[in-house]
């Protein structure tokens, strides 16, 4: 396929909603990107349903433009059909987070320039281990996880209980569904207090959305001060959470990467292949199934990695210098699939 | 065919005198069923889960977590009680409660009005209330319809709202922690659902707009041919029913302590189920708002019991419908035969 | 029940009265109660491509079809419940229990896995119905019941996460891989089932039963119609059609999850259903006019993005065009009871 | 209305209610044509006229329910507009329609204080409800009419004759609410009631007329005749005649209103008992509806079943057709028992019922006549699955032909014909089945005029000869007498009496001998 002038590349960024901070942050990305490429931006918002997102990129799709797509997928299936409205239509697309396993890039062609995610294992491996250190490694904890049928849920939960395994006296009591939603984390946290009490000791998340809900509920419960919280993402009221040392420090885990990173990245990389910079068929395949580095964040390291959203433009330039492989504090560490311990 | 003989044969012959004073049936049994079914299902989940339970720690959280759909329900059981029905809570309650955290004081900085920033939650709830009841009234849209749409715009607004910046979160202290402060031993967020039962009981049985209410779902047009304003009461009824979400969203805001255009997921089944679940009809004109409070119960303590059993969340959901299908089955099981028509 | 039922019984009717008729056809009904869905959808997709002509070059009508498939045939399900009067909040969820089915059958039993699955949904389907129509549960209260049930059910047996249909997936593929007249297969599916519904409630015993059941399920019961039957066929092709949209579900994606593709087409079906013309008291639809119905709904949210609403207000677009869709293309007469 | 010192000087004569050239049409059918009439103060006019002759219409009119086109209204001398019921009451008309119009899950005095309620009355106090006011007034005004129901109970829970009470409590209302003398219309109220009750009604009536006027409709000319002082017979549409009671006689009023002749009553020539009874019934029982009920009818015969309110006579009726079950004895049909009984069962087997109620339960008015008309028996006019629409449509309009339906348009939903070509739809529905074995006519007559009347009582005859058993709950005990060739009494669920007609023939006062 002949490479796309650039004047007539649209970049589009797919979000599964837009009220949730981390896909707030992916928007605020794809839109210092497309001023940093100088190239249109279309943002979908889909509303949280694979329906409406598979129906807002073909509508765009239906313009005739040629589309550099990075799309965050609301569900693993929905991959296919938006890599086939793509590939119809002459565009290029990179799918973040979910796809089906066995959904190749080097199956489906040039179209489908790469899948890209940040290691679901590890994050649930990182913010395990500092729950369970942060309450001296003997307690109690719960969890909250996402969506019951979210692969990414469930490879953070595997990570949680893997590292469980190194101790032995961290016991976890329950998984509840809280569906990445905080008014259900705030929920579920209740019940959870109501059924172990004071038993609990730290509250494990899959997300920080649910993380907020659930510091609601130990503040109402008046137990702030007891339970530790580890959850994904570092969310910016999270942050805040843990520069103000609420509760003495009860943010005791994060991991780190950033909406506005995995939609540059995301972006660019489908860019890159739209105007023929790079050729997806001669890429290692660790580069169009990737998995980019993921960091454990702690209390302690926590400044090390407050600085990169204050200069998203000055970031914005590292990725357009370095390209989608290469640049820190996400670089490329390894090629999917990712395996379940 | 004229009659020809006056008088003797006209129709039957006199009825059997009838007793002198029938008195009207304020309680029958019925009532009772539902009250026994939450009896019962405290019982079997106080027996599964002895320690955990029947404490105070869990019989706050099921009072508090029955606090949303408990208002909320004032409103939809007077809707269906109109035969009406209103979608449009989750909608409402997030526009309601998104204004409601952008005019208090936030972290997003914003200006600070007070307690006003309640009533501007609560009028947003009553707009979206009366845009229901007027499309629903002037177009002549089916309610359903009309709901529904008003759920995307309330949806819509509170996204407008939300905007892409930061979350906006309450500050610490302050109201934020009023829902769940103890006053005697309750939580707040249950005892202002507990008044607005009382409103409710109160305003069906005592106000026109509430005998109304009943009036229409038992027949429009008699309603109308008897002089009721049908059309201008209905508006009421949905700016209730808007009313009610939109202090459910304000309260379901200070709850959550941070706004959010979802803050009512989940809301509209849990109580509509309830609705259903109390005994009031779909169709319309039967029913009561005390109904739809033990609907609201049954489901809360369900909820909490099948989690405090430890019931896998992957076959929630279906004890859930299974308990809703036999708790209606069982209600209307006596009620069987062979010319009952139900929809 | 008696007085309601005598009092909204001319209600139903629409007004407008044309003198005496070719004999064998029904009465014309209104004109525009006849193509107000057709002419919405016109008007919308007009709106549309003049506002940004590249969708209309861009093979948007294709697009939209394909969107518009599943949704039409839940919508057509939806309708054939609603015209005997009740409610399947349900469909959707067996669209999903379907689609996971297939995919986990269809390596194994490759051509028989269509016809399994939809056996097996048609029986869900008509189960709702028997215990609407004989354990005389409201269907509003049954389906709500059933539609946790079926969740529960799809989580389980796909054991919470997406499962992939692994071999024979070529059986599937005409469906959106073919077109006719520029538009899949997927979608003339669903306009051959339509018409066939169409000329099922018009000219079959069965049909003229459902739609007598919906206008006056008394009156017909007392002419000695199986009342109760017919919902179960009701429910039953409700359920069927809804096994229809899981394959295209597989069809498009290839994997379905218990949250993902199709999981959310309650709401769009039952919004088709009316936008197309369906009563929601029962005994007044016309499938044909949910083609358009169906359309409507799918063009909304791609034709508000194609003419760049921001995307935090496109749930507000959608809310307002679905209401004045309905209002626009409702029949209603004098005196009618709108509820 | 209020200020009566605004009202033109006109001195007593003043009429209560004067109609001026009222004019109403639907579409292209003139339901009210340049009507005029007075309704003098203290008198009781009666108002006649076949179905869908426009009474009803006229009476929808003086209430606030619809709005002429055209002509004048004046009420005490006053031209007057009714936009809305609240505006009629206001002017002291109080009504009680054709079909009752009460709100079943209120109360009974709230219904009866409806229109105060809902027009800022005393009854309210800003919205709030003063209950105990409210009943007592209901109570007063329910003891004037001799009703002892007590206003709390929910109507609904009232028998079909206390809701007419009700009924007709609440339209006496008006003279509470208004110093003027009031003006009560009454469409038809007596054709439901029991002889005891239209006794009170006609007290009641005539009392009004000493406060006010009354506007009366009913089918019943002897009655008319009885109670009325004036009689004004409408026909399409039209006063046609407006006749003092003491110049006509029942005859008259009938050839005014049909334009033709009353035919004589004869009685029909007995037929005597078959071998097999087409049903028959052994010791037939449903606890808490009848017991030990037995009787057969044979092909050609007529039974009659006559009895008070509550005896039992519908439900025994119903469970012949399946539509109510019953728990001890049996039923056989053509000599054979029956098992499992259900109404299609019933059709099945050539089993006709025609139910008093009638819109709900006799027909699909939202369908065409002519698919009503094939609703029962579709099998005559499909193949296989599929319907003939050709071939029913014929039918239908054979039928139209026969029984003199009108309109003669097989294509309009049934629900928009008038009562009366209702039930001789409904009647052909049954009628046109190849194997008619038995037909059970539940109050056939009930609302229907007098010539449509002659019309189904024909039909039943004709049934009756083509070798169909007839079971007949009549409206009166003369049409009892007229039509059966046996007559069975019940009270309180049991057969309490029979009479074998072509051995004794019995008076009225014999059955209601054993009726009470
Ligand atoms: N709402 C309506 N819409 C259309 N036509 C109507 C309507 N109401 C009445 N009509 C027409 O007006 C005519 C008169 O009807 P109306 O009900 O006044 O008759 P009626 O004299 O009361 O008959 P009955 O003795 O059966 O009660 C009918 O034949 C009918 O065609
Ligand atoms: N919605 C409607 N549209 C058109 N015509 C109507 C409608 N409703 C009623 N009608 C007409 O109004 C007339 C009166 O209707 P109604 O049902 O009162 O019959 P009726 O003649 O009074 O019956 P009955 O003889 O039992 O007293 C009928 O002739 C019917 O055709
Ligand atoms: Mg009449
Ligand atoms: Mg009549």
């Amino acid at each position: 396929q002949q490479p796309i002038d650039k004047k007539d590349i649209v970049l589009v960024a797919s979000v599964i909603n837009t009220t949730n901070p981390y896909m707030a942050s992916m928007i605020e990305g794809a839109k210092a990107l497309s001023k940093k490429l100088d190239v249109p931006l279309e943002i979908v918002d889909s509303e949280g349903s694979s329906q409406t997102e598979i129906s807002k990129i073909q509508a765009i799709l239906a313009q005739g433009k040629k589309v550099a797509l990075m799309v965050n997928t609301v569900a693993s299936s929905d991959a296919p059909p938006i890599v086939n409205a793509v590939k119809a239509a002459g565009g290029y697309v990179t799918v973040w987070w979910n796809k089906p396993d066995n959904f190749e890039p080097w199956d489906q062609g040039d179209n489908f320039v790469a899948f890209q995610k940040h290691s679901g294992v590890e994050s649930g491996q990182c913010t395990a281990k500092a729950l369970a250190d942060s309450i001296g490694g003997k307690g109690n904890i719960v969890a909250l996880a996402g969506v019951l049928d979210s692969t990414t849920s469930q490879t953070r939960v595997a990570g949680l209980k893997d590292a469980l395994k190194a101790y032995p006296d961290v016991n976890l009591l329950d998984t509840r569904p809280a569906n990445w939603d905080p008014q259900l984390g705030l929920k579920e946290t209740q019940n959870l207090l109501a059924k172990y009490g004071d038993k609990i000791d730290g509250i494990w998340a899959a997300d920080d959305g649910m993380i907020i809900g659930a510091v609601q509920a130990v503040k109402d419960a008046g137990r702030i001060n007891d339970v530790k919280f580890a959850s994904d993402g570092l969310y910016p009221p999270v942050i805040d959470m843990m520069k103000s040392k609420m509760g003495g420090g009860a943010i005791a885990g994060e991991t780190f990467h950033r909406g506005f990173m995995a939609a540059a990245i995301g972006l660019y990389t489908s860019y890159l292949a739209a105007t023929g910079e790079i050729k997806p068929s001669e890429l290692p395949k660790e580069k169009r199934n990737s998995l980019f580095k993921l960091s454990c964040v702690t209390p302690d390291n926590l400044a090390d990695h407050t600085k990169y959203d204050g200069d998203i433009d000055g970031w914005m330039d590292t990725l357009i210098e370095k390209g989608p492989w290469d640049t820190e504090p996400v670089p490329l560490v390894s090629g999917g699939p990712e395996k379940l311990p | 065919m004229t009659d020809k003989d006056t008088g003797a044969g006209l129709l039957e012959a006199p009825a059997p005198s009838q007793p002198p004073h029938r008195t009207r049936r304020r309680f029958d049994a019925k009532n009772l069923g539902e009250v026994l079914a939450l009896v019962g299902l405290i019982a079997v989940f106080a027996a599964l889960n002895p320690t955990t339970f029947l404490t105070p720690e869990n019989v706050r959280t099921i009072l508090d977590h029955s606090s949303i759909p408990l208002i909320v329900g004032v409103g939809a059981t007077l809707v269906i009680l109109t035969g009406s029905i209103d979608l449009s809570v989750e909608g409402v309650m997030g526009a309601a409660g998104m204004t409601f955290v952008l005019m208090t004081a936030n972290s997003r900085g914003s200006t600070d009005f007070g307690p006003w920033a309640i009533v501007a939650g609560i009028a947003v709830g009553v707009a979206l209330g009366l845009m229901s009841g007027l499309i629903h009234t002037r177009l002549r849209v089916p309610s359903f319809i009309v709901t529904l749409g008003v759920w995307f715009v309330g949806l819509g607004i509170a996204t407008v709202l939300f905007g892409d910046r930061a979350i906006p979160f309450l500050p610490d202290g302050g109201i934020k922690g009023w829902p769940s402060t103890l006053t005697f031993g309750l939580p707040n967020s249950f005892l202002l659902a507990a008044v607005f039962i009382l409103a409710g009981i109160f305003v069906t049985r005592f106000t026109r707009l509430g005998r109304f209410a009943y009036a229409i779902g038992d027949s429009e047009e008699i309603s109308q041919g008897n002089g009721i304003p049908v059309q201008r009461y209905k508006v009421y009824v949905f700016v209730v029913a808007g009313a009610c979400s939109g202090a459910a969203g304000v309260l379901a805001s200070l709850e959550l302590g941070a706004g959010s255009a979802t803050v009512g997921v989940g809301t509209l089944f849990v109580t509509i189920a309830a609705v259903v679940i109390g005994g009031t009809s779909l169709g319309g004109g039967k029913g009561g708002i005390l109904r739809t409070a033990i609907g609201v119960l049954m489901l809360t303590v369900l909820n909490n019991g099948l989690i405090l059993s430890g019931v896998s969340p992957n076959i929630q959901t279906a004890v859930s419908g299974t308990v809703l299908i036999v708790a209606v089955l069982v209600a209307s099981w006596p009620h069987r035969s062979r010319l009952r028509i139900v929809k | 029940m008696s007085k309601k039922a005598l009092l909204e019984q001319p209600a139903s009717l629409p007004a407008a009265e044309a003198p005496k008729n070719k004999p064998g056809l029904r009465r014309p009904r209104n004109l525009w109660y006849t193509a107000g869905p057709f002419a919405v959808f016109l008007a919308l997709f007009v709106l549309v491509a003049v506002l940004r002509p590249a969708f209309l070059t861009g093979g948007g009508l294709a697009i939209l079809t394909v969107q518009a498939a599943p949704i039409l045939l839940v919508a057509l399900g939806q309708a054939m419940v609603l015209h005997v009067g009740s409610i399947d909040l349900s469909n959707a969820a067996i669209v999903i229990f379907a689609a996971i089915i297939l995919a986990q059958t269809l390596g194994p039993l490759g051509p028989a896995a269509p016809v399994v699955t939809i056996a097996l949904v048609t029986l869900i389907g008509a189960a709702n119905g028997f215990l609407v129509a004989f354990g005389q549960i409201p269907s509003f209260a049954l389906t709500l019941g059933t539609l946790g049930i079926l969740q529960a059910a799809s989580l389980v047996v796909s054991n919470a996460t997406t499962v992939y249909a692994t071999a024979n997936t070529q059986l599937l593929a005409p469906l959106f891989g073919t077109a006719l007249a520029g538009l899949p297969m997927a979608f003339w599916v669903g306009v051959v089932l339509a018409a066939s519904l169409w000329a099922m409630l018009r000219f079959t015993k069965a049909g003229e039963g459902m739609t007598a059941v919906g206008l006056n399920e008394t009156g017909a019961l007392f002419s000695g119609l199986q009342t109760r039957w017919l919902k179960v066929v009701a429910f039953a092709l409700s359920g069927l059609l809804a096994g229809v949209a899981g394959i295209l579900v597989i069809a498009q994606a290839g994997a379905a999850s218990s949250f993902g593709l199709g999981s959310d087409l309650l709401l769009p079906g039952i919004a088709a259903a009316i936008v197309g013309g369906t009563a929601i008291t029962g005994g007044t639809t016309n499938p044909i006019n949910i083609v358009f119905g169906a359309l409507t709904v799918a063009l909304v949210p791609i034709g508000a993005a194609a003419v760049g609403v921001t995307p935090q207000a496109q749930s507000l677009v959608y809310g307002l065009v679905i209401i004045a869709a309905v209002a626009l293309t409702m029949s209603r007469s004098r005196g009618e009871v709108v509820k | 209305m209020s200020n009566a010192s605004l009202a033109p000087r006109t001195g007593v004569e003043t009429p209560a209610l004067r109609l001026a050239n009222v004019s109403k049409s639907f579409g292209s059918t003139h339901a009210v044509k340049n009507v005029s009439l007075e309704i003098p103060r203290h008198e009781v006019v009666g108002l006649i006229g076949e179905n869908g002759a426009g009474k009803s219409t006229l009476l929808k009119i003086l209430t606030g329910l619809y709005q002429p086109d055209s002509g004048v209204i004046e009420a005490a001398g006053r031209p007057v507009r009714f936009r809305k019921p609240q505006d009629a009451v206001a002017a002291g008309i109080g009504v009680v329609h054709q079909e009752q119009s009460l709100l079943s899950n209120l109360s009974v005095a709230e219904n009866i204080a409806m229109n105060a309620l809902s027009s800022k009355d005393a009854a309210t106090r800003g919205g709030f409800y003063r209950w105990k006011r409210l009943n007592a007034e209901a109570a007063e005004i329910l003891a004037r009419v001799g009703s002892t129901i007590d206003p709390r109970t929910k109507v609904g829970d009232l028998s079909f004759v206390d809701r007419q009470m009700v009924e007709i409590a609440r339209a006496l209302r008006v003279d509470e609410a208004v110093h003027a003398a009031p003006l009560v219309i009454l469409d038809e109220p007596t054709s439901v009631l029991e002889r005891n009750e239209t006794a009170i009604l006609e007290r009641e009536i005539r009392s009004l007329r000493e406060i006010g006027s009354v506007l009366f409709v009913s089918h019943r000319l002897d009655e008319v005749l009885r109670i009325c002082d004036r009689v004004v017979v409408m026909r399409h549409g039209e006063v046609v005649a407006d006749v003092r009671r003491e110049e006509v006689t029942e005859d008259d009023l009938f050839r005014l209103m049909i334009g033709q002749e009353s035919r004589a009553r004869v009685r029909r020539a007995g037929s005597a008992a078959g071998e097999t009874p087409a049903v028959e019934v052994r010791g037939l029982g449903h606890r808490g509806h009848f017991k030990d009920v037995s009787f057969s009818v044979s092909a050609g015969r007529s039974l009659a079943i006559v009895g008070a309110m509550g005896s039992g006579r519908e439900s025994v009726c119903r469970a012949l057709f399946g539509a109510e079950p019953f728990d001890s004895g049996t039923l056989e049909v053509a000599g054979r028992p029956v098992q499992g009984w259900s109404m299609r069962k019933a059709v099945r087997k050539g089993l006709a019922y025609i139910p008093s109620e009638r819109k709900v339960e006799g027909m699909v008015g939202g369908l065409s006549a002519a698919e009503n008309l094939t609703l029962v028996h579709p099998r005559e006019a499909a193949r296989g699955p599929f319907l003939r629409r050709r071939a029913r449509v014929k039918a239908a309009e054979e039928w139209f032909e026969r029984l003199d339906v009108r309109p003669r348009d097989p294509h309009l939903p049934l629900g928009r014909f008038s009562g009366g070509n209702q039930q001789k739809v409904v009647m052909a529905k049954w009628l046109r089945a190849e194997e008619l074995s038995v037909i059970i006519l539940d109050h056939p007559l009930r609302g229907l005029d007098p010539g449509a009347s002659q019309t189904v009582n024909d039909q039943i005859r004709a049934a009756q000869e083509g070798g169909a058993a007839v079971i007949l709950l009549p409206d009166t005990l003369e049409e009892a007498l007229e039509m059966a060739d046996e007559i069975l009494v019940m009270r309180d669920g049991e057969i309490t009496a029979r009479f074998d007609l072509s051995v004794v023939a019995p008076t009225s006062l014999d059955l209601l001998e054993k009726m009470v």
